[in-house]
C-alpha cells in the first residue's frame, strides 16, 4: 500500500481547488463571480455568515468544556462550516435532513433551540432524547431532521427511503444527507446511491470532503480522482463544489434539490472543505498530519472568506461583529449554566421506548434496576 | 373456509394489507413480476403496481436501509430477505438501527416494519439456504421476532405484525411452506404477538418448539403417548420474543420437565435463554434438568441434513429421558 | 420505480454490443478482426472450443438428472460459455480464480477430474467438500481454485486480500474472481474494487453480466449505462468485451492480467453475455421474461460462432463434433454412474473441520450422534 | 518484569509476533501512523512498514474479507475493528465466511486470523462504543471468542491466538485498557486458549465473570466475604468460547451455587448459555437457581451507563441471594 510518505501529502487549498470543474462564487479579494453568483438577499447572506460564526463560537466553547470534563465528548466543525450552513440553507422549509455527526450548525440553522442542544451535549434530563446517546447525537423530528448515529453511512440508504416516501405520498419534499469523504468507502455509500439511482429518489448526497477520515486522508481512502465520479457509477449526476465558499455551496446544493424535486433524480455533491480540528475531542492530529498543511488551509477559512465578501458591500464590520458575538456567547454561557443544573434523566428512561409498549421482561428489569441499590456516582 | 398452504396464507395477508392500507409496501429481490423465489408475493405486483411491490437491487443493507428510511417517513414497509441466511449484509441497518431508533430518538422516530424471511432448513439447501439466526436478534434489544408453524397463525400473525408499531423479524419455516394445508379464513383476522399456544395438552413433560419443528414435536408427542405412555404437552411458542413467559411457566410448574427443540446451533441459541428463563422462574418445579434437542455446533450439512437436524427421532429419546430422569 | 414495461425489456443483443467500446473479435461470418484478433495457436483454440461444448454438456445433463430427481440442485451456464472458458484460459497457471457459482467449466478448465465435480454434485463421500455444501459449492485449492460460497459478492474482497497477500510474498500471482451483474449491487463489490484500487492489488474483477439477476434484469439493477464504468469510481480499469466472444474474452483478461502483472493494478472487466437458461434448476424464466429476447439471444450462441470461425480455418467438422460429443458424454455417463453408486459421507464428517482441532463440546455431540437413533432416510 | 497496562501489553503482544514472523499482517481504520483510536499499534506502523501495518479505507467488510483472503493464502493477519459496535458491517464475512471455511472446503482453505476489537462500556461511550456482541459470535459455529481480563493474560492470549490455526474474536475490554497495570514479561509466553482461571478460590458460591466485569465479581466477593461471612469463588473465563468446561462444573460441583455476570444484554447472551450448560452438567449439584447479573435488555444508555452495567453493587445483592436461598 501506501508508503510513509504518501501517508502525509501537503495538500494545499490550491492544488485542491483547481480545475474548473470545482463551483466557486467568492473569489479571492471578497467580491463574487457575476456568472455563478445565486445572488442572495444581503439579509439572508448576512444570516449565513451569522449562523457560521455562532457555529464556530459554539464549536470552541465546547471544546473548552470538553477539556474541562464538564462534557465527555464533541465533534466540531471548524472549517467546514461554509459546507454545512450553505447546503442546509439550500434546502427548503418542507425538505428533510440526514445529518452524519458533525452538522450541528445545521440543525441550529433549522432553528432547533440552543438550549435543547446543549442539552443533549449534557445528556440530561431535558435532552429530548434523554441522554440516551453521546453528545451530538441529537434528533429532532420536528425540524425534519434526522437522528445521528455513530456507525458509519447507515443513514444513506435511509434517506434514499424517505424521499422516496415522501414522493410516493405525492409530496415535494427532497431529502438531503451528510456524510464525509471517509464514509463513500462504506457499504450504505454504495447501496445508497444506487437505489437512489434505480428508484429516482428525491435526495442529495452531500458528501463533507474534508480530506480526512480521522488520521486516514481522502488519497488512501480511495483511488478514485475525485470523489464526485463516483456518481458515474450509479448513473446520477455529480458536481464539485467549493464547500469553504458558501455562495458556491448554496447554489450548487439548491440546483441538486430543485433537480430532485422537479423528478429528475439524484445528485452526489462533493463539498471541498478541510477538517481544521481534530477529528473529535478524542483525537490529537498532530500524530499523522503536519501542521503545515494545517496552517495553509486556515488561510481559506470560510468565515474570513465570506467576511471579506460582505465587506466589499459594507454589510458588516468589527464593532457589529464584537455584538455579535458578545450576545452569542452569552447566550450560550446562560445554555451552559442551565443545563449543568439540570438533573439526570429518570431511572426509568433505560426502560422505555425499546419498543412502543413495555413488555414484561422489561418491566421486571425496570422494577429489579429501581428497587436495587444505585451505582456508585463514579464518572 | 377455502385451504391454504403457508404460500397463501402470508400470500392472502399481505394482499389483504395491502388493499386495506395504502402505506403498506413490498420489497426486496425478485418479489414483483415473479412473486419471490418462494412465490409468497405471487401476483402483488400485478395487482397493486411497481410502486407498491418493488423488485430491488440485489443488497440487503439496501432493503432494509430504504425500508427504514420508508418507516421513518411514516409507510409500513414490508421487506422480504430471501433467504435469512443472507441477512447478514443488512445485519448492521437492523441491529445499528432500526432496532434503535425509536429508543435512540426519545420516541421521536419509529420504526415500523416487518422484515419476512424463509428460514430453517430441511429442503436440501446446504450452509446458507438453511440457518436459524434467530437468537441473534433476540439478543438485539428492541426487536419483536415472530415465527409461525402453520398457514393459520402466519396469516394472523402477519396481520398483526404488519399493524405493530415495532420492527419485526418475520421467520417463514421454508420446510412448511407447501408442506402442510389448512383452513384459513379468506377476511382478516389476527393472531396476537406475544402469545404462545398450547397445542397438546399433556401433565408428563413440556415441550417447546416453534417453526417446522412444532410438527417433529407433535409427532414424538404422538409416539412416546402411543409407545411409552408419556403425556406431552406441546408448546407452540409463534412467538419467540418477547416470549410469552406465563403460558411456559405455567406448563413447567404442572410437568416439572421439559425438552426445548430447536434448528439453530445449541451454543447461545434460543434455547439457552428459554432454559435459563425456566430455571430462573420454576427452578423449584423441576423435577429433570431441562433438556435441548437442537441443531449441532456445526454449519449446516447439505447431504446428512437430515442428521443435523433435531427431528422426531432425536426429540423422541429425549422426552423419555427426561421423564425417566 | 420501473413501470412494468420497463421490467420486461426486449434486449437484443445488437442494442447492446454496439458502441465501439465493446471489444470484438470474432466477426459474424466467423473470420477474425485482424486488429483485435490475439492469433492463438489453432490448438488452443480447439482446446477452447471442446471445453465450451464439454461445459454444454455437463449443464445439460445435470439438469436433466436434476429433473428426475437424482441430484438436487444445479445452476447452469448455458450460453455463458466463452466467457467462463475465455477468461479462465487467460489466466497463467499460477494465478488463482475465484469463482462465484457459476463456473465449473473453469474448474474442470484448470483440470480438476470431471469424476470429483460429478461427486460433488452428489454430494457423496468422495466429494472433496464431505457433502457439506449444495451441488456447484467446489472448492478446489490444488488448482488455485477458490470454494464456492451462496452469499453474493463475498468472494471479492477476498480476491484482493489473496492477490495482496501473494504480492507481498513476491510471488507472481494474479488473481481473478467471477461475479454476476446483480453482485455490483453487493457491498462487496464497492468495497473490493476499493480496496483493489488503493492496495493496488493484482486482481482481474470478472464480471459476468448475463442481464439477469434471477429475475431482475441489469437496468433494474443499476442506472449507470455501463457496468464497466463502475470501475471510474475506483480508480481502476474498466473495460467491456464481448462476452460470447471467446476469443476476444481471452485478450482482454489476458492483458488485464499482464498489467497486474506488471504491478499496474486491478480491472474490472465487464464480459457481455446472455443467461438463456433459467436462473437455476429451482427457477423458472418464464414468469419474468418473454421468449422472444431468449431467442434472439441463442443466435449469439458462442459455441456456434467459435464454431463458425473453427470452419473457416477447417479446423472442425461435424463428424468430429460428434464423435467429441459421443466421448464426453459416455465419460459423463461414467462418472455419474460412479458417483451414484459412492455412499453418503460418514457420520462424523457432520463434526470434524469446524475447528482445526474438534473440542470438546462436538465431541460431545458427535457420539450423541452417533451413538444415537438414525434418521429416516427421507428425502 | 516491566509494568504495563492492556495496551501496552497487547502492543507488546504484537511487536514480538510480527519480528518472529513475517506473515502477521496487522490491518484496520488508523491502525498505521497514529497507532490506533486507543493507540494498541502505536509504533508498529513506524518499526514494521506500511506493507505490514496497513490503514484500511472505512469499510469493516473490506477489512475482514481482505484479511481472509491474506489468510487463505497462508499469510496471519490480525485486523483490528475500531469498536466492535462497528463490526456488523463485516458480520456477513465473519459469520458466512471466516467461521465456515474450514468446513466448507473440507479442510482445504483455512482462515487462521486474530480479529481484535475493543468492547464493553463504562466509558461514556453511549450506544455505539460500548456493546459487547460476544454472544452473536458464540452462537455462531466455527468462531473461537477470547476475552482477556488483563494484561498478562491478554498478551499470553494473544501470541496463542495468533499462532492458533482457527479464526479467534479477540475481545479487548476498552474499560480496562489503561485502567489496570501489572508485570508482563517482556519476552514470549502463551496463555492457552481454552482454559479459565480460578482467581480466587471459595467454597459458597462461583462467580463466572469475564473482561472488565472481572473486577466487578472480584470487588463483590470481597464485599460479601468481608460483610457477610461469604466465601466466593472467582473464574475469569478468558476464552469464551469453547469453553472450560471442566473448570466450571468443578466449581459448581463444590459451591452448589453459581452468579453469572456479563455486560451484553441478558437475553441469549452469553450467560444463558453457561446456565444452560451448568444446568445439563452439574443439575443434581444446585442448591439455588444460577443467577444472571446483566446488561439489561435496552440499548447501551449514555448518561445512566452505570446504572446499566452490571457493576458491584449489583453482583453483591445476587450473591448474598443465591448463597442464602
Ligand atoms: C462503521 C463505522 N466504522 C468506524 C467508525 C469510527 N469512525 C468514526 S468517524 C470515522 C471517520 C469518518 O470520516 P469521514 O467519513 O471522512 O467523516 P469526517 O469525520 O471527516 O466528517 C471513523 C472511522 C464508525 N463510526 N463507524
Ligand atoms: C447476499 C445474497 N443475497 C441474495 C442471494 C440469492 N441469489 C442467489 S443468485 C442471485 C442473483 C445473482 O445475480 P448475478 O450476480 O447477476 O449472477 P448470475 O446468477 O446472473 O450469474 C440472488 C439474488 C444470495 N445468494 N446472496
Ligand atoms: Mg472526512
Ligand atoms: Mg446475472
Amino acid at each position: 500500500m501506501q508508503t510513509q510518505e504518501q501517508v502525509v501529502p501537503i495538500r494545499t487549498p490550491e492544488t485542491h481547488l483547481e480545475g474548473d470543474d470545482v463551483f466557486t462564487v467568492i473569489r479571492p479579494d471578497g467580491t463574487t463571480d457575476p456568472n455563478t453568483d445565486p445572488r442572495l438577499p444581503q439579509h439572508m447572506v448576512l444570516d449565513l455568515y451569522k449562523a457560521m460564526v455562532r457555529t464556530r463560537i459554539v464549536d470552541l466553547q465546547l471544546e473548552r468544556l470538553q477539556r474541562q470534563g464538564r462534557i465527555g465528548f464533541h465533534i466540531g466543525s471548524l472549517g467546514e462550516e461554509a459546507c454545512i450552513i450553505g447546503s442546509a440553507a439550500a434546502m427548503r422549509p418542507n425538505d428533510w435532513i440526514f445529518p452524519c455527526y458533525r452538522e450541528f450548525g445545521a440543525l441550529l440553522w433549522r432553528g432547533f433551540p440552543l438550549q435543547t442542544y446543549v442539552d443533549n451535549m449534557y445528556g440530561n434530563d431535558e435532552d429530548p432524547v434523554k441522554g440516551r446517546q453521546m453528545p451530538d447525537h441529537y434528533t429532532a423530528r420536528a425540524y425534519r431532521f434526522g437522528s445521528v448515529s455513530s456507525p458509519i453511512g447507515t443513514q444513506i440508504t435511509q434517506a434514499v427511503g424517505m424521499g422516496w416516501a415522501a414522493r410516493h405520498k405525492g409530496k415535494d419534499e427532497v431529502v438531503s444527507v451528510y456524510f464525509g469523504d471517509g464514509a463513500t468507502s462504506s457499504n450504505e455509500f454504495h447501496t445508497g446511491l444506487n437505489f437512489g439511482g434505480v428508484m429516482n429518489a428525491p435526495v442529495v448526497f452531500l458528501c463533507r470532503n474534508n480530506r480526512w477520515a480521522i488520521s486516514v486522508p481522502t488519497e488512501m481512502q480511495t483511488k478514485a480522482a475525485k470523489l464526485s465520479d463516483k456518481a458515474i457509477a450509479y448513473g446520477i449526476k455529480g458536481v464539485r463544489v467549493d464547500g469553504n465558499d458558501v455562495l458556491a455551496t448554496w447554489k450548487i446544493v439548491r440546483e441538486a434539490v430543485e433537480r430532485a424535486s422537479r423528478g429528475e433524480g439524484p445528485t452526489l455533491v462533493e463539498m471541498l472543505t478541510y477538517r481544521i480540528g481534530g477529528h473529535s475531542t478524542s483525537d490529537d492530529p498532530r500524530a499523522y498530519r503536519v501542521q503545515n498543511e494545517v496552517e495553509r488551509w486556515r488561510g481559506t477559512d470560510p468565515i474570513v472568506r465570506l467576511r471579506r465578501h460582505l465587506e466589499t458591500k459594507n454589510a458588516w464590520d468589527d464593532a457589529r461583529e464584537e455584538e455579535f458575538k458578545t450576545e452569542t456567547e452569552a447566550q450560550l454561557k446562560t445554555c451552559i449554566g442551565l443545563s449543568e443544573a439540570k438533573k439526570k434523566p429518570e431511572l426509568s428512561s433505560i426502560f422505555t421506548e425499546v419498543f412502543s409498549k413495555q413488555p414484561w421482561h422489561l418491566k421486571e428489569q425496570q422494577a429489579e434496576c429501581e428497587n436495587g441499590p444505585r451505582a456508585k456516582p463514579a464518572h | 373456509m377455502p385451504e391454504m398452504n403457508l404460500v397463501q396464507s402470508i400470500n392472502s395477508a399481505l394482499r389483504h394489507e395491502m388493499k386495506a392500507n395504502d402505506d403498506v409496501i413490498v420489497l426486496g429481490e425478485d418479489v414483483g413480476k415473479v412473486g419471490g423465489v418462494f412465490r409468497v408475493t405471487k401476483g402483488l405486483f400485478d395487482e397493486f403496481g411497481a410502486d407498491r411491490v418493488i423488485d430491488t437491487p440485489l443488497a440487503e443493507g439496501g432493503i432494509i436501509g430504504t425500508a427504514i428510511g420508508m418507516a421513518l417517513y411514516g409507510l409500513r414497509p414490508v421487506p422480504e430477505i430471501q433467504f435469512s441466511d443472507f441477512i447478514f449484509p443488512a445485519f448492521d441497518q437492523i441491529v445499528s438501527e432500526a432496532a434503535k431508533f425509536r429508543y435512540r430518538s426519545g420516541g421521536e422516530y419509529t420504526c415500523p416494519m416487518v422484515i419476512r424471511t424463509p428460514v430453517g432448513g430441511g429442503i436440501r439447501g446446504g450452509h446458507y439456504h438453511s440457518q436459524s439466526p434467530e437468537s441473534l436478534f433476540i439478543h438485539t434489544a428492541g426487536l419483536k421476532v415472530v415465527c409461525p408453524s402453520n398457514p393459520y397463525d402466519a396469516k394472523g400473525l402477519l396481520l398483526s405484525a404488519i399493524r405493530d408499531d415495532d420492527p419485526i423479524m418475520f421467520f417463514e419455516p421454508k420446510r412448511v411452506y407447501r408442506a402442510v394445508k389448512m383452513e384459513v379464513p379468506e377476511e382478516e383476522f389476527t393472531v396476537p404477538i406475544g402469545k404462545a399456544k398450547v397445542v397438546k395438552e399433556g401433565k408428563d413433560v413440556t415441550v417447546i418448539a416453534w417453526g417446522a419443528m412444532l410438527f417433529e414435536a407433535l409427532a414424538s408427542a404422538q409416539e412416546v403417548a402411543e409407545n411409552d405412555g408419556v403425556d406431552a404437552e406441546v408448546i407452540d411458542l409463534r412467538t419467540l420474543w418477547p416470549v410469552d413467559i406465563d403460558t411456559i411457566v405455567e406448563s413447567v410448574k404442572k410437568t416439572g420437565r421439559v425438552v426445548i427443540v430447536h434448528e439453530a446451533p445449541k451454543a447461545c441459541g434460543f434455547g439457552a435463554e428459554l432454559l435459563s428463563l425456566i430455571s430462573e422462574k420454576a427452578f423449584l418445579h423441576l423435577e429433570a434438568p431441562p433438556k435441548r434437542v437442537t441443531g449441532w455446533d456445526t454449519p449446516f450439512p447439505y447431504t446428512l441434513e437430515m442428521e443435523y437436524l433435531p427431528l422426531q427421532h432425536r426429540i423422541t429419546p429425549a422426552l423419555i429421558e427426561t421423564v425417566r430422569f
